[in-house]
């Protein structure tokens, strides 16, 4: 049985949805990429998986969570807000994009990590030594603990999140742009973290990002989402080597391949939809190249090959067929 | 400006603003009575005769009341204008010159900032004799270090811009400069802080006038509560004397507050509040 | 801030709204509230009334004013002799008399208040100009001698009389410059002042060795207020039981309370329309209009103002009409002006005067003679209210007879600038008309007849007036005993200053005095009888000899005024206790409601 | 310890006095020589006049009197009020009591009420509430706190005589201990309350904005995240982040608060400050009122400084960069 299932998640802003039909799926210690623009809904969901959504957003769908040492699985969407007190961080925690302001800029380092643990732990004693391993782990020394936020450096801003997040030995870390703010080495000294954290405690991992080279290395499935909507998910080699959806296709081909043909790569013309009047049918149709009249109607996410899904009427896509079916053309 | 006014709040500030100037302008012409006429019927509450009853000299105080709007707004508005000509001027150039001329700036408007206004005031209204003049002279030169300091910040940033490293490159003069390229990116910004302080100088004026240091000649607000707490309103109950003319400026200080603060928000980057 | 503040803000709700214990009322304590307190209480140095409210009742004159008539009555002299010739005066003192802190009151103490304060007081150096000398040949004598006979020697010497043992100690210097009596304040008169709390209260207790009955009240408290308002309202409701200025608009609302008498009564002083009459060459480089010098155009304004209609709207009807230089107060002296010499207000009569002498109607309504205009600048200072009401409507008066007033309003040190300027040495008054006040001595006119002498221009004359047959006037009377040739003397100088008119006296100002009926009783009008002031303001203490608690006669009212304090504090006991449960109540709901929606599952 | 930081915050109060000590002399030589007054009694003699103008030092060129100024100032030396003759730091001191009692009462109550009306009204963003309290205190805030003062005498004094509405304590009682601590409170409800209505539209203004920013910061939600309640978010981590904006801007707040100073006590009557200097100015007592503008320029240069303190200690950023 999966970590977490969301079923027909859809988050409505004064009645429009923001995010619609969405079913992702996490395994226990399995890392879930989420990939899309900007805007298109991945915090949104992050927030929904967490209940953390402010008052005019109205979600609605099911969210089942089945943490480690539980027997009945617990229904987020069901919880009160008393009720996920005791949910969140236990099982669920989340790393920030930019950490300067995800930490409170006026307390110490190591007194936010104890907060957290001794919310859940009330009872646990001594936590000194638990602190200090809780961030050697992550690469950083008690000194750095006693540091206020301003004091360290965007890295080791974002590894004390890190171990902030660990801090109650959750089954689940949502990181939402984890490595966005930090420059290259940094970025791949967090991922190369995140991965040994994940092997090492089982931890499971929504890495939400916008820069699929990033979801490439560190995810073992990947979700791509677009205008609120899923429209392809899948086993993410899988997807990198043979994408089923024309959005996936795009954002695979701006990807920028070290040592291959030089040349700017060619943005995806348009803009995303405004999703207070999304557009007829297929979300991705004003900006899809292949779009044809079927498009007008919506697609279902659906199994276009194994454990692969895409919500696109021409899928499945052979890898050449990109070039060959013309833009227009029938299925 | 038309964002403003498209909020509720915008349009209810506005529409008060325009009713008090619509007052000021007319407010001789469309007073009931001559405000200074004098009658027996000392303190007397509301009634036909007179909507809001009278004064301890029997005068009209609906007719005080919209004479006395123009006074008010006058000072306010005048008081307004002269501490952001000297705010920005002074904001302008210690700003773009910096250095020294700009360290000594600061200290005065430090000074000015730090000084209690009311007392500074009442000391200069006490030196020279009372008049009109006098009391917007004093007014707007002991308000203008607010603008003076926000003008500068926004200065210091414009100086940094392209455009004006162009205008530098060209040999365009500093006077030039701060002239065509400073000022017009500056002026919403005074604007909007200028509004602001109408508000205080009209609760400057209003204060100064109860402390009976207002022009003995004009009737404003001010001197209608002064001299309805000098003839024992309050203690006759006498409310129909000094509650109009508290509830005015509060109404229109209110207004106009509100007016400057919905059109900082517009203005000021920084003041964005995300929703 | 959630609920813990909330408590919190109760709690200091409640404690501030506790009520004050039940006030020990000090029912034999006379209350009285002013708006200004005095300055140091020294004589030497103090110039407002105020002090001298406080030193008519600690000190004693040599001769003091009789509260039926003003007229002279036995003080710390018991009797007194004058020679044939005028010049010398010998005083009897009554033997045993003692300082209120037992110290023997012997003639030594009146020479050295005499010689000292006399010669160095600011406001007393005028009485002492035509003393001599004084000798003390024993204890109870004092013979003073004149240098020319002045009628002030008897019951116009205003000035008090000190314990030398007290004030000799200090040098003239220290007594001019910053010395402040420190209280008790030792005195001779029925209550001597015990506390003295600049700005809050001044405190006077009964003078255990006063020589004659002690009064009712076993003490006077003057008690400071921030404005007039509050002090009218402090009587309205209770806290203080007399006042000793009541303002003008207030004073008929107070008198409709039930509980308050509200006196009016004429007092010395008056306000006047000044003119400009100084002559070229004492100041030639004086700017006005010269038409101001034209009898006949300060005449036809006599007429031409109403001095009535001024007293009813400028005065709110509360001062007196003025007839002349010397206000109905002067009993003995006053003969009120006849026919034309009193102004009667004749509109037609003053155009007609003007016109025939040939003052013809210019532009804008404006009278004009050759190349002068009936155009004046009439100043008037901003503190006072009232007098800027005078100037607008004396200027709408005016207007209708053709003469012109531009109303300036200056402060009070520009208009005394105007009147006291100087160039090298001559004086150069800068206006052509005023209008401010003056105040004289209780009993005897000098005072308000000197402004018009010639020998006062450069010091208290602002009209620059110099009519030699009415400063020969002036000499006679000063020196005129018998009191029927003085008042003659007195009225001859009262027509020619109405003829001349260098003031057009406005009103008179009146002394405006209320108390709470049910708290004094005895109370009088006097100084002088049968329509003077409740408290013989600033002249004499016989007053707070014959008033006594009114709480005396009917028992209870003074004990029940603090007991209603201890009911109206019941009442705030309930308000708070109401606001602090209601407060405990919603603070149980707003629990429970947070509790349920606490459930882990909905 | 970022000591640099408070060293250059002392040295320009520091520099600030020292102007107002310059400036104060100037202001007040030029106020117009008092003593021209006496001209104009009927019995003031010329003499008599040059005799006080020698006293007071004023016969003197202007460079001598700004020798004597310095020196006095240097030794707290104010001289003597010409009303009553007394040292002006006796009338100073007699009188500053009342007004720290009046202005501490009225500040603390404004900030402690402003403040929370501010969390309350951020929290409840965009509802009635946060409306209904925006359009309250922005209203206190515009109206003239005299006016205020007087609306609270009407109502509470004359209309239902709950409370005194005049002077400090029953005039003339001689109450001790609690009786009098309750006397003076009870005549300290409606002039604390009309300076609080006064000084409350600020604080709120200030807080209320401060909140919104400080809600809207990630840390926020990550603090969510945690599991913490929201009242415990708001208070632990909100809160302290929203009051250092509120500390440096509340320090311009006290000139205002001294202006209300001497138009609420000249109502009240209550023997302060701002009224000792509203009488110095009608009675043309210009050593008074220099003092008390003094103290008042002193008080809030102090004030403005300890603001600095306070934001130090509260702001490890600026301890510690």
């Amino acid at each position: 049985m999966s970590l977490l299932e969301i079923e027909g998640l859809e988050v409505r802003h004064r009645g429009q949805p923001i995010v619609a039909g969405v079913d992702l799926a996490v395994e226990p210690g399995e890392a879930l990429g989420l990939a899309g623009e900007s805007g298109c809904g991945k915090t949104t969901t992050a927030l929904a998986i967490m209940k953390l959504l402010p008052p005019a957003l109205e979600p609605s769908g099911t969210i089942t969570l089945r943490p480690p040492g539980t027997d009945e699985p617990v229904r987020i969407d069901r919880r009160t807000e008393r009720g996920m007190q005791l949910v969140r961080w236990r099982h669920v925690s989340l790393v920030f994009q930019g950490a300067m302001n995800a930490l409170d800029p006026v307390q110490r380092v190591d007194r936010q990590i104890l907060e957290a643990i001794r919310l859940h732990e009330p009872r646990a004693g001594k936590l000194g030594g638990r602190i200090k391993e809780l961030l050697n782990t992550v690469g950083l020394t008690s000194a750095h603990g006693r540091a206020y936020p301003h004091q360290l450096s965007g890295g080791q801003r974002q590894r004390a999140m890190i171990a902030l997040a660990l801090a109650c030995r959750p089954a689940l870390v949502i990181a939402d742009e984890p490595t966005t703010a930090l420059d290259v080495i940094m970025q791949a000294q967090v991922l190369e973290l995140l991965e040994r954290l994940r092997t090492e405690l089982g931890l499971a991992l929504i890495l939400i990002s916008h820069d699929l080279a990033v979801l490439a290395e560190a995810c073992d499935r990947l979700a791509v989402m677009y205008a609120g909507r899923i429209v392809e998910s899948g086993p993410a080699e899988q997807v990198f080597r043979a994408p089923q959806h024309p959005y996936t296709k795009r954002l695979l081909d701006s990807l920028p391949v070290i040592g291959g043909a030089r040349g700017v790569a060619d943005p995806i013309p348009g803009t995303p939809p405004d999703p207070h009047d999304p557009p007829e049918g297929c979300t991705f149709r004003p900006r899809c190249p292949y779009a044809a009249d079927v498009c007008l109607e919506e697609p279902a996410l659906r199994e276009v090959a194994s454990g692969q899904r895409a919500a696109c009427h021409f899928a499945p896509w052979e890898p050449e067929s990109w070039a060959v079916r013309r833009p227009g053309g029938t299925p | 400006m038309r964002a403003v006014l498209a909020t509720r709040r915008g349009k209810f500030s506005f529409g008060v603003l325009a009713l008090f100037l619509f007052i000021a302008v007319f407010g001789a012409l469309i007073a009931p009575q001559d405000p200074r006429a004098s009658s027996t019927d000392v303190l007397e509450g509301p009634s036909a005769a007179h909507l809001l009853g009278t004064t301890e000299v029997g005068s009209d105080v609906l007719s005080q009341l919209l004479v006395g709007a123009r006074v008010s707004i006058v000072v306010g508005f005048a008081a307004a204008v002269i501490s952001a000509v000297i705010g920005a001027a002074i904001g302008i150039v210690g700003g773009y010159f910096g250095g020294w001329t700009d360290r000594a700036f600061d200290s005065l408007e430090n000074w000015f900032l730090v000084i209690p206004q009311l007392p500074l005031m009442v000391v200069l209204a006490r030196l020279l004799d009372p008049s009109l003049t006098v009391l917007i002279a004093v007014i707007g030169l002991t308000s203008w270090a607010g603008t003076g300091r926000i003008v500068r910040a926004q200065v210091l940033t414009l100086k940094e811009r392209a455009f004006v490293e162009r205008a530098r490159a060209l040999g365009a003069s500093d006077r030039h400069i701060m002239r065509v390229h400073i000022l017009p990116n500056a002026l919403p910004l005074i604007f909007a802080n200028t509004v602001l302080i109408v508000a205080v100088a009209i609760l400057a004026e209003a204060a100064l006038a109860f402390l009976g240091l207002g022009d003995p000649e004009s009737i404003s607000w001010g001197s209608m509560i002064e001299q309805g707490f000098e003839a024992g309103a309050p203690s006759a109950g006498a409310w129909w004397y000094v509650v109009p003319p508290g509830l005015c400026i509060a109404l229109l200080v209110f207004a106009v507050g509100l007016f400057g603060y919905l059109f900082e928000q517009q203005v000021n980057p920084r003041l964005q509040e995300r929703t | 801030m959630g609920r813990r503040s909330l408590v919190a803000v109760l709690a200091a709700l409640l404690f501030a709204v506790v009520p004050a214990a039940a006030q020990a009322q000090d029912d034999e304590a006379l209350r009285i509230g002013w708006e200004q307190d005095p300055q140091t209480l020294s004589p030497f140095t103090d110039q407002d009334e105020e002090s001298y409210r406080i030193w008519a009742i600690n000190y004693d004159l040599l001769v003091n004013f009789s509260p039926d008539n003003l007229g002279p009555a036995p003080g710390i002299a018991e009797s007194w002799d004058l020679s044939d010739d005028k010049k010398t005066v010998t005083f009897k003192l009554a033997d045993g008399l003692k300082w209120s802190d037992g110290e023997p009151l012997t003639s030594k103490d009146v020479k050295w208040s005499l010689d000292t304060l006399g010669r160095h007081g600011i406001l007393f150096t005028s009485y002492t100009e035509n003393i001599r000398s004084v000798q003390a040949p024993d204890a109870t004598t004092v013979v003073v001698k004149m240098k020319r006979p002045d009628t002030r020697i008897i019951g116009g010497m205003f000035v008090y009389i000190l314990p030398e043992h007290i004030w000799g100690k200090q040098t003239v210097k220290q007594l001019t410059g910053s010395y402040r009596p420190e209280a008790p304040i030792v005195g001779s008169g029925p209550y001597v002042v015990t506390e003295f709390d600049s700005n809050r209260i001044v405190r006077m207790e009964r003078n255990p060795n006063y020589r004659g009955e002690p009064g009712a009240f076993s003490q006077i408290q003057w008690i400071k207020y921030g404005s007039a308002d509050a002090v009218e309202r402090a009587l309205t409701l209770g806290e203080i039981d007399l006042i000793t200025e009541v303002q003008p608009p207030t004073f008929d609302r107070l008198d409709e309370n039930p509980d308050i008498e509200a006196v009016k009564s004429p007092s010395p002083a008056f306000s006047q329309l000044a003119f400009n009459l100084c002559p070229r060459d004492i100041c030639p480089d004086a700017r006005f209009n010269p038409a101001v010098q034209d009898r006949t155009v300060r005449q036809a304004i006599g007429f031409a103002v109403d001095r009535q209609r001024i007293n009813e709207i400028a005065s709110r009807n509360t001062a007196f009409p003025g007839h002349g230089l010397l206000p109905s107060y002067y009993k003995d002296f006053y003969t009120e002006p006849t026919g034309d010499l009193d102004y009667p207000y004749d509109p037609d009569r003053a155009r007609e005067m003007l016109e025939s002498a040939g003052w013809v109607e210019g532009d804008g309504g404006v009278r004009e003679k050759g190349d002068q205009r009936l155009s004046f600048d009439l100043f008037v200072r901003s503190e006072s209210q009232e007098n800027i009401q005078m100037a607008r409507l004396v200027k709408e008066m005016a207007a209708e007879a053709g003469v012109e007033f531009k109303v300036q309003v200056v402060s009070v040190d520009k208009l005394t600038e105007l009147t006291v300027r100087e160039v090298d040495g001559k004086m150069a008054p800068d206006f052509d008309a005023f209008i401010w006040g003056w105040g004289g001595d209780p009993y005897d006119p000098g005072i308000l007849l000197n402004l018009l002498t010639t020998k006062a221009i450069g010091g208290s004359s602002d009209s620059f007036y110099a009519n030699p047959a009415y400063d020969q006037l002036y000499d006679e009377q000063s020196g005129e005993f018998d009191l029927a040739r003085r008042k003659e003397l007195v009225a001859q100088m009262i027509e020619i200053s109405q003829r001349d008119l260098p003031y057009l006296v406005l009103t008179v100002d009146p002394i405006l005095q209320a108390y709470r009926t049910d708290r004094v009783a005895g109370v009088e009008q006097q100084c002088p009888k049968p329509d003077g002031d409740i408290i013989c303001d600033q002249v004499s203490y016989a007053p707070f000899l014959t008033m006594r608690p009114a709480a005396a006669e009917v028992t209870g009212t003074a004990t029940s005024s603090s007991s209603d304090d201890g009911t109206n504090g019941l009442v705030y006991v309930l308000i708070a206790a109401a606001v602090a449960i209601v407060g405990l109540v919603v603070l149980m709901i707003l629990r429970r409601r947070r509790r349920d929606r606490e459930a882990i599952e909905v | 310890m970022n000591t640099r930081w408070l060293a250059g915050k002392a040295l320009t109060a520091f520099l600030t006095l020292i102007f107002v000590l310059v400036f104060n002399f100037f202001l007040f030589r030029v106020m117009g020589d008092p003593t021209s007054q006496l001209a104009r009694l009927p019995r003031a003699t010329p003499e008599e006049i040059r005799q006080l103008q020698a006293y007071y030092g004023l016969d003197k060129p202007l460079v001598g009197q700004f020798a004597d100024y310095v020196a006095d100032t240097a030794t707290a030396d104010l001289g003597i009020s010409q009303k009553t003759r007394r040292p002006v730091w006796t009338e100073i001191g007699e009188a500053l009591p009342w007004t720290l009692l009046l202005v501490g009462t009225g500040t603390l109550l404004a900030m402690v009420i402003g403040t929370w009306l501010g969390i309350v009204a951020a929290t409840r963003r965009g509802t009635r509430t946060d409306d209904g309290l925006l359009g309250f205190s922005l209203f206190t805030y515009a109206s003239p706190e005299y006016w205020i003062g007087i609306i609270l005498i009407l109502l509470f004094a004359v209309a239902i005589p709950i409370f005194p509405a005049g002077l400090q304590e029953t005039p003339g009682s001689q109450l001790t201990g609690l009786d009098r601590v309750l006397d003076i409170g009870e005549h300290l409800v409606l002039p604390a309350t009309a300076m609080t209505l006064m000084l409350l539209g600020q604080y709120f203004v200030i807080m209320r904005s401060s909140m919104v920013d400080v809600l809207t910061e990630d840390f926020v939600t990550v603090k969510r995240a945690t599991g913490l309640p929201w009242a415990r978010v708001v208070r632990g981590h909100a809160v302290p982040n929203a009051l250092l904006p509120l500390v440096t801007l509340s320090a311009i707040q006290f000139g205002i608060v001294m202006g209300g100073a001497v138009t609420i006590e000249t109502i009240f009557s209550w023997p302060g400050l701002g009224e000792l200097s509203y009488q110095a100015i009608n009675d043309k007592d210009f050593p008074v009122l220099q003092g008390t503008f003094l103290v008042f320029s002193v008080a809030v240069i102090l004030l403005n400084f300890l603001a600095d303190c306070l934001y130090f200690f509260l702001d490890p950023r600026v301890q510690a960069p």
